[in-house]
């Protein structure tokens, strides 16, 4: 390839985090070092990939492998840093820095066990992100995602109780029993059919392997539920059983690592592995099926949202549907819906990590978890309830935050593709959307009497503002923030998306 | 002396052996450092016979001087040193010389007089098992299978426990059957073609007047019987749990990775040298009927690893299952397929070697037998968990380490012959392992009972207090470093193994060049 | 009556080595002592050595020794001493083995394997009677019946 | 169990009389093993007319076992040792409770007694004259049927006598354990010794042809003959004292005091 | 070879092998099978095997019947079946 740049950035960017765990295990009795250390190796990480970023977006890639040696297999373990995984990379290692400051308040603030171990881990989940994000071919993809798997069930099951058991039995039992039983044979199918080659660079793997129909649409089932951390029905329950887990944990799965390491890898599925070609009409014409069934992951998710007390599990199905419509989009496979998913897992990741770090404010702050104490909490907790308005707004697509852009071109791409069921499919959704969070908010800020749970004051002013603490309330500010600079700066990240897209041969 | 090295290999051992009945009758001490050297000896002869092989090709041997050039093949008996025993070869005196680093004092300690006993022993088996991997005449393969069957008999008779007696009665009766059924149908064979040498055989059978006689399909119905019962393979299996868990420890340690394995490597060297791949896979045509049957071992040996409480039982059935893996993938009939079986029966004895070394460790230390009596070891044994965890996730099959190759050679294997019931199997046996393994991870992690809500224990440990797992109380739990060393080696070269892969597949895809695997002919 | 002629009696060895040996894989499967067991065994095995021996019988032949015949030749074998004559020697020699006869004496490859086979055996079958030993000093019985339902209630010592 | 037995008694026993039809008469000089598959090489037919030459053994079966598959016949010896290894490993006990060092279970009358001097006095005059024959058996193994194993057996076979005849102690006074472990090993030692000079001396393992550099007076060919008998000699090394062990180790429920 | 000899003895090891298993004194099937050890010694002698035949007199009629004896006086002697 005569734009590739060799270089082991993103071997070093990858590896950043993964060599903070054993500093983090060294500095176990010493709380300050222990999380400089984080912080180091997040600010670290975040400028190796800022370094990377000028290159990725003059439109070059970079390459780097680190193991040639896989003979028989013939895909050796490489890095390849393009628009897409740029993207990624960028969104999981600016976020992560926001989230250890995050769970340092919420962790601290809450005498929590353990923190060496779940900062440990922390920090090799980012290890694995990183690696999916910059992956060079199938195989390193698939590597870093069972990592993932694993390197996050501590977290998950962490406060090591019988209810964390549970949900960390499901987390496992769904991710692990999906990967392994549909995604290695899809991912061994592909290699038999390309003739050994799994390599994201050049055209599509499949591209010129003479799949039929029915084996391709096969295929690319087996892929995108076998990818089962897109949380695409009917796969999708781990996600809300992983609730169990600490909220910057939640804030993790959801926003920065591992749902979008799910719905990256259906993206590099469609665009790396079959090509956009065959995915649409013109080719096989199977990304429709899959785009139906992420509609109706899309709609019922919605729904089932909307009937959640608990705020964390409403959140979680808001973000199954969520994906689904980063799902939804490459599946159509049409420039701007490609365009569009690929932004939304930007906007939706700055959104939701929002609306998840206010949830955690508000635990830390006042112990609530069910949305039907939260009435009038405004007048408390203004900070963090204006937050959560903006992280809404970015949900459901509303200006001014980034989420308007991504699901404008989602909309624009599916007009693209003439499905008008899928039309109709957001604009349901969008109203779902709206009708599941605003709410939240309206009843935060103007509560009806008789819903406001005692002690919460008759009106809003300053001395009766109980925030929690600043490093809760920094963090989800900073997002927030960024939700609506995103909006306003969307000119970059669409350039560095247009760079991507541009070469996937529409 | 280069040209000596498959000698020596055999000999370095067997002097080991002789030198330890000597001189370690009246010094028990002295029996440790006898056994290193000789095995590092051999290890190194291994090594140097590897490398001899991916230079230049197969290695001949041919004892006593009887080489071809002077006398008709198959006067004397030869040695044939190719990528794949070369390899195996290099495993076998590596897990040998682990053990034996791990069995520094277990060995004084479970049997404190037959200390030198135990290190003959052990020496003659890797004799055997290293003799019946070079050897390339069928019936000298019986008598080096009888030198590794008889010591590892009396290995799992030492202990103390009155069922690993009983379990080794059992197996002896199991053994003699399985040598027996091999010895006759080498007869039968030499009944057809008057030789003994495998390529000598393999000539002749390639007749098609000798190849299609049903004397042969007997022979090497019978052949396959012997070596299944001695591998365990499913419906021969139930010799190998009791014999396996109930013996003393560093037995297990040294049995479990090595007998099976060597026994699956007979298999397919008897299907490649002795028949041909053309001759079993064309005008046999059993593939299917052989690949299904592994299937239920498969299945089998991993539904009966579910219901297992104790932790050494289960790895037992694991392992009747992961013999069914390799079985079935020696039977897919192509290339790949068999790749998988060899490149697994190396991976596959640093994996059982990892769990067993790990679960002695737990058995020794905790005296947790069932998998109950595991709870919190992720704390107080962190690294001997480590291990284990990585033995685990190997034998699941989680990349990078060898069980996701090895595996994935096998999928491939299995989805190129279009054995689909075959594919579902491993995949099953998969997750079957997962759920497994990761209902012990729990255990160790979790505890039994775990707390019953998460609001109770948040005060109970402050993290701005040192935490209660200090540098001092953190490795309190672990076992002796002769034990943990052995075992975290294990659990690199598993990653190693795993990582490096490429190279091995192309010696072993070199060494099948040689003895190519030929496909069924109709489908 | 035809199969009889056709098949068995050209085989007969090979019909009796046949039942010998499932005489004695029988009683290795199914009796419950164990030294009855181990007698199975011992038929087991001795009638593959049967089998392999009669592989190696030819009709009209004798034992697989020279002795005889080397004398017919003026060279005693037995002089194998410091005597250095060693060109007429091997020379006399060279000429008495163009004068054997193949047919003429037992085929010795499954004599010679059959040794180690025997040898084997008699390894095994003591192997086996001294765990039989040390399994009647755990459990005080040779009953394989009794043992299995000792080591189901766990009698002092057994672990269950 | 017992139709399971039966089941696959008679599943292998159909499947072995299944091929029975199709193998060579019995007794046939031509069939493959005899002659050879279509007048290719046999190797049986090479070693009844080329042992000699090669050599000088007349007792082929000696020659091959020895020479042509030595190999084999070491790790039979092995196997052996391995057998002695075992039953030590397994029933050996040390210390423990002593018992009586008299018999009491046997025969305290006195016509125990009477038979004890009959059977003792046959022995004394007996057992030198297997031990005598046992030594010729392995001698001339190279000219008569016999070798290492058949006069190893017997010579163990005649310390087994002993032990029956008086006490195992009686035996073991002349035999004890540490010697004939001892000898044991010593009986491999020379077989595999006897390879190893040849490897010292840059043929291959076993390839006694060599030594002939190491013994006066004799041609290559000799120099096979006679180290064959030497390594039937550490055979019988071998076989005698782990025949002997076995029996010993058996006799005494491995406690190594007044057998029976 | 002598046929009807042959035969002979091979009817008589299919009897022997089977008292030596029918028999319930296991003293008394160690005898037998030493019988039947014997007598296919005397079978390979006449096949002409007549190495095979000295081991097995030695090996099989001599030692391991006396090995077997020795397990049967220190275990017991009755067999259930």
């Amino acid at each position: 390839m005569d734009n590739a740049v060799h270089s082991s950035l993103p071997l070093w960017a990858c590896l950043a985090s993964l060599l903070a765990a054993p500093v983090i295990v060294l500095f176990r009795r010493e709380p300050s070092l222990r999380e400089g250390a984080t912080f180091v190796s997040a600010f670290v990480k975040l400028g190796l990939v800022l370094a990377m970023l000028p290159i990725v977006a003059g439109g070059k890639v970079i390459e780097f492998t680190l193991i040639d040696g896989f003979a028989g297999i013939n895909a050796p373990i490489m890095f390849r840093v393009d628009g897409l995984g740029m993207l990624f990379a960028l969104v999981a290692s600016s976020l992560w820095i926001v989230t250890s400051l995050y769970s340092i308040g919420y962790m601290r603030g809450l005498h929590e066990h353990s923190q060496t171990r779940f900062f440990a881990f922390f920090a090799i989940s980012l290890s694995a992100t990183l690696g999916v994000a910059f992956a060079g071919n199938l195989l390193t993809l698939y590597l870093f995602y069972e990592m993932l798997s694993l390197a996050t069930w501590p977290l998950v099951t962490h406060h090591q109780d019988k209810e964390a058991r549970t949900g960390g039995r499901t987390y496992l039992t769904y991710l692990l029993g999906t990967s392994i039983g549909f995604a290695l044979p899809a991912l061994i199918f592909t290699w038999i059919k390309s003739g050994g080659d799994l390599s994201f660079g050049g055209d599509a793997i499949l591209a010129s392997a003479g799949l039929s129909h029915l084996q391709g649409l096969v295929l690319l089932l087996a892929f995108a539920f076998g990818f089962s951390k897109a949380g695409m029905m009917p796969f999708h329950s781990w996600l809300p059983g992983a609730m169990v887990a600490p909220t910057p944990v939640s804030a993790l799965l959801h926003a920065v690592a591992v749902v979008k390491v799910g719905v990256f890898c259906i993206l590099r599925v469609v665009t790396g592995v079959f090509g956009v070609q065959l995915i649409g009409p013109g080719g096989l014409d199977v990304g429709i099926v899959l785009a139906w069934i992420a509609a109706f992951t899309v709609i019922v998710s919605s729904l089932i949202a909307l009937s959640q007390d608990n705020l964390k599990r409403r959140l979680a199905f808001s973000t199954i549907g969520q994906l689904s419509y980063i799902v939804l989009g490459a599946a159509l496979a049409t420039k701007l819906s490609v365009t569009g998913s690929i932004l939304h897992i930007a906007a939706h990741a700055v959104g939701k990590i929002t609306l998840f770090f206010c949830a955690g404010a508000i635990f830390v702050a006042t112990g609530k978890k069910y949305i039907s104490q939260m009435a009038g909490l405004g007048r408390t907790m203004p900070i963090t309830m204006s937050a959560f308005f903006i992280g809404s707004l970015g949900v459901i697509g509303l200006p001014p935050t980034a989420g308007l852009i991504s699901k404008f071109h989602l909309v624009m791409g599916t007009a693209e593709a003439g499905e008008k069921g899928l039309l109709l499919v957001f604009l349901v959704s969008t109203i779902l959307n709206a009708a599941y969070f605003l709410p939240v908010v309206y009843q935060a800020f103007f509560p009806k009497a008789g819903t406001v749970p005692e002690g919460t004051p008759e009106k809003f002013s300053w001395s009766t503002v109980r925030e929690a603490p600043w490093a809760c309330v920094v963090p989800l500010s900073i997002t927030a923030l960024l939700s609506i600079i995103l909006f306003f700066g969307s000119g970059f990240l669409r350039e560095l998306v247009g760079q991507f897209v541009s070469g996937l041969g529409f | 002396m280069s040209e000596q090295l498959p000698a020596i290999l055999l000999l370095s051992p067997l002097f080991g052996a002789l030198i330890t009945g000597l001189v370690g009758m009246t010094d028990h001490r002295r029996c440790f450092p006898i056994l290193a050297t000789a095995l590092t000896v051999s290890l190194f002869c291994a090594i140097s016979l590897l490398a001899q092989v991916v230079k230049s090709g197969p290695i001949d041997y041919f004892v006593g001087g009887w080489d071809p050039q002077r006398v008709p093949l198959g006067i004397g008996i030869q040695l044939r040193i190719d990528g794949i025993n070369a390899l195996l070869l290099v495993v076998i005196t590596t897990v040998a010389l682990l053990t034996s680093i791990y069995s520094i004092r277990r060995a004084g300690e479970e049997n404190t007089e037959k200390t030198p006993q135990f290190y003959m022993l052990s020496q003659m088996l890797c004799v055997g098992l290293l003799g019946i991997t070079v050897t390339a005449d069928a019936f000298n393969l019986f008598v080096l299978v009888e030198v590794s069957s008889l010591t590892s008999y009396a290995l799992v008779a030492m202990g103390s426990k009155p069922r690993g007696t009983m379990a080794a009665f059992n197996y002896i009766i199991m053994g003699t059957i399985g040598a027996s059924f091999y010895l006759l149908g080498v007869g039968y064979l030499y009944m057809k073609t008057g030789m003994l040498n495998m390529a000598a055989i393999h000539q002749i059978l390639s007749d098609p007047n000798v190849g299609h006689s049903p004397t042969v399909y007997v022979a090497f119905i019978l052949i396959l019987v012997g070596v299944w019962t001695k591998m365990a393979f499913f419906p021969l299996y139930g010799w190998l749990p009791n014999a396996y868990s109930y013996c003393p420890s560093t037995t297990s340690c040294l049995l479990a990775p090595l007998m099976t394995k060597v026994s699956v490597y007979v298999m397919i060297r008897v299907m490649l040298s002795v028949f041909g791949s053309e001759w079993i896979f064309q005008s046999l045509g059993w593939s299917h009927t052989v690949v299904w049957l592994a299937c239920i071992a498969i299945v089998a040996g991993s539904v009966l690893a579910l219901a297992q409480v104790e932790l050494k039982k289960m790895l037992c059935y694991l392992i009747v299952a992961e013999v069914g893996y390799m079985v079935g993938g020696a039977w897919l009939a192509n290339h790949w397929g068999m790749v998988g079986a060899i490149y697994h029966i190396l991976s596959d004895a640093f994996m059982t070697l990892c769990l067993f070394i790990a679960a002695n460790i737990f058995i020794k230390n905790r005296r947790a037998e069932r998998i109950d009596q595991l709870e919190g070891l992720f704390k107080k044994m962190p690294i001997t968990t480590t291990g284990f965890v990585i033995g685990a996730l190997a034998m699941i099959g989680v990349p990078p380490t060898a069980g996701f190759f090895s595996k994935w050679y096998l999928l491939r294997g299995g989805i190129e012959s279009g054995q689909w019931g075959y594919v579902v199997a491993l995949l099953i046996s998969s997750l079957v392992n997962a759920i497994l393994f990761f209902r012990i991870f729990e255990v160790a992690y979790f505890g039994k009972n775990p707390v019953e809500s998460h609001d109770a224990h948040h005060d109970h440990e402050d993290e701005t207090q040192p935490s209660s797992v200090g540098d001092s109380t953190l490795f309190s739990g672990e076992g002796r470093p002769t034990t943990v060393i052995p075992l975290l080696i294990t659990a690199a070269i598993i990653v190693l193994l795993g990582v490096f892969n490429g190279p091995i597949v192309e010696i072993i895809q070199q060494a099948l060049d040689g003895m190519p695997v030929v496909g069924a002919a109709i489908r | 009556m035809e199969f009889i002629q056709n098949s068995v009696l050209p085989h007969f060895n090979y019909w009796v080595y046949v039942i010998l040996m499932m005489i004695g894989l029988y009683a290795m499967i199914t009796k419950k002592n164990l030294v009855k067991k181990l007698i199975g065994m011992t038929i087991f095995q001795t009638a593959i050595i049967l089998f392999y021996v009669s592989i190696g019988v030819k009709t009209g032949s004798t034992i697989p020794i020279l002795e005889h015949h080397a004398e017919e030749h003026g060279e005693a074998v037995t002089d194998t001493g410091g005597h250095h004559e060693e060109a007429p020697g091997e020379h006399e020699s060279h000429d008495s083995i163009h004068a054997v006869d193949p047919d003429h004496f037992a085929n010795p490859l499954p004599h010679v394997l059959m040794l180690t086979a025997i040898v084997v055996g008699v390894s095994t079958l003591g192997v086996a009677l001294a765990i039989s030993q040390s399994i009647y000093k755990d459990f005080g019985t040779l009953e394989e019946h009794e043992i299995l339902e000792k080591i189901k209630q766990g009698g002092p010592g057994i672990d269950v | 169990m017992k139709w399971l037995g039966l089941i696959a008694t008679a599943f292998t026993g159909i499947l072995l009389l299944s091929a029975t039809p199709y193998f060579p008469s019995f007794g046939d000089p031509n069939s493959p093993a005899n002659a050879g598959v279509n007048g290719g090489v046999s190797v049986s037919q090479y070693y009844i007319t080329e042992t000699y030459t090669d050599t000088k053994v007349p007792n082929i079966v000696t020659a091959v076992l020895a020479d042509y598959r030595g190999y084999d016949t070491m790790f039979e010896t092995v196997v052996i040792f391995a057998a002695g290894v075992a039953i030590f490993a397994i029933l050996r006990s040390f210390g423990g409770t002593t018992i009586p060092s008299h018999p009491t279970a046997i025969d305290t009358s006195v016509e125990g007694d009477h038979q004890r001097i009959i059977i003792g006095m046959t022995c004394k005059l007996i057992i030198p004259v297997i031990q005598l024959f046992a030594l010729y058996v392995v001698a001339h193994g190279h000219h008569s049927p016999g070798g290492g194993f058949q006069g190893g057996v017997i010579l163990g076979a005649s310390f087994i006598l002993m032990a029956l005849a008086k006490e195992l102690d009686t035996a073991l006074a002349r035999f004890s354990e540490k010697r004939y472990l001892a000898l044991a090993c010593v009986g491999i030692f020379i077989y595999s010794g006897f390879g190893l000079l040849c490897v010292a001396l840059e043929r291959n393992f076993l390839d006694y042809g060599i030594l002939h550099r190491l013994m006066p007076a004799t041609d290559e060919i000799m120099a096979r003959s006679h180290s064959m008998l030497g390594v039937e000699v550490g055979v019988a090394f071998t076989v005698t004292a782990i025949m002997f062990a076995i029996y010993a180790n058996l006799s005494s429920k491995g406690r190594l005091e007044q057998g029976f | 070879m002598i046929v009807s000899f042959d035969l002979v003895i091979l009817v008589f090891l299919i009897i022997t092998a089977a008292i030596s298993l029918r028999v319930r004194d296991l003293l008394s099937a160690a005898m037998i099978l030493g019988v039947y050890s014997f007598l296919i010694c005397l079978l390979w002698a006449e096949m002409g095997a007549v190495d095979v035949a000295f081991t097995e007199a030695a090996v099989g009629a001599g030692v391991s019947t006396v090995f077997m004896i020795a397990t049967i006086y220190h275990t017991r002697r009755r067999s259930s079946d």
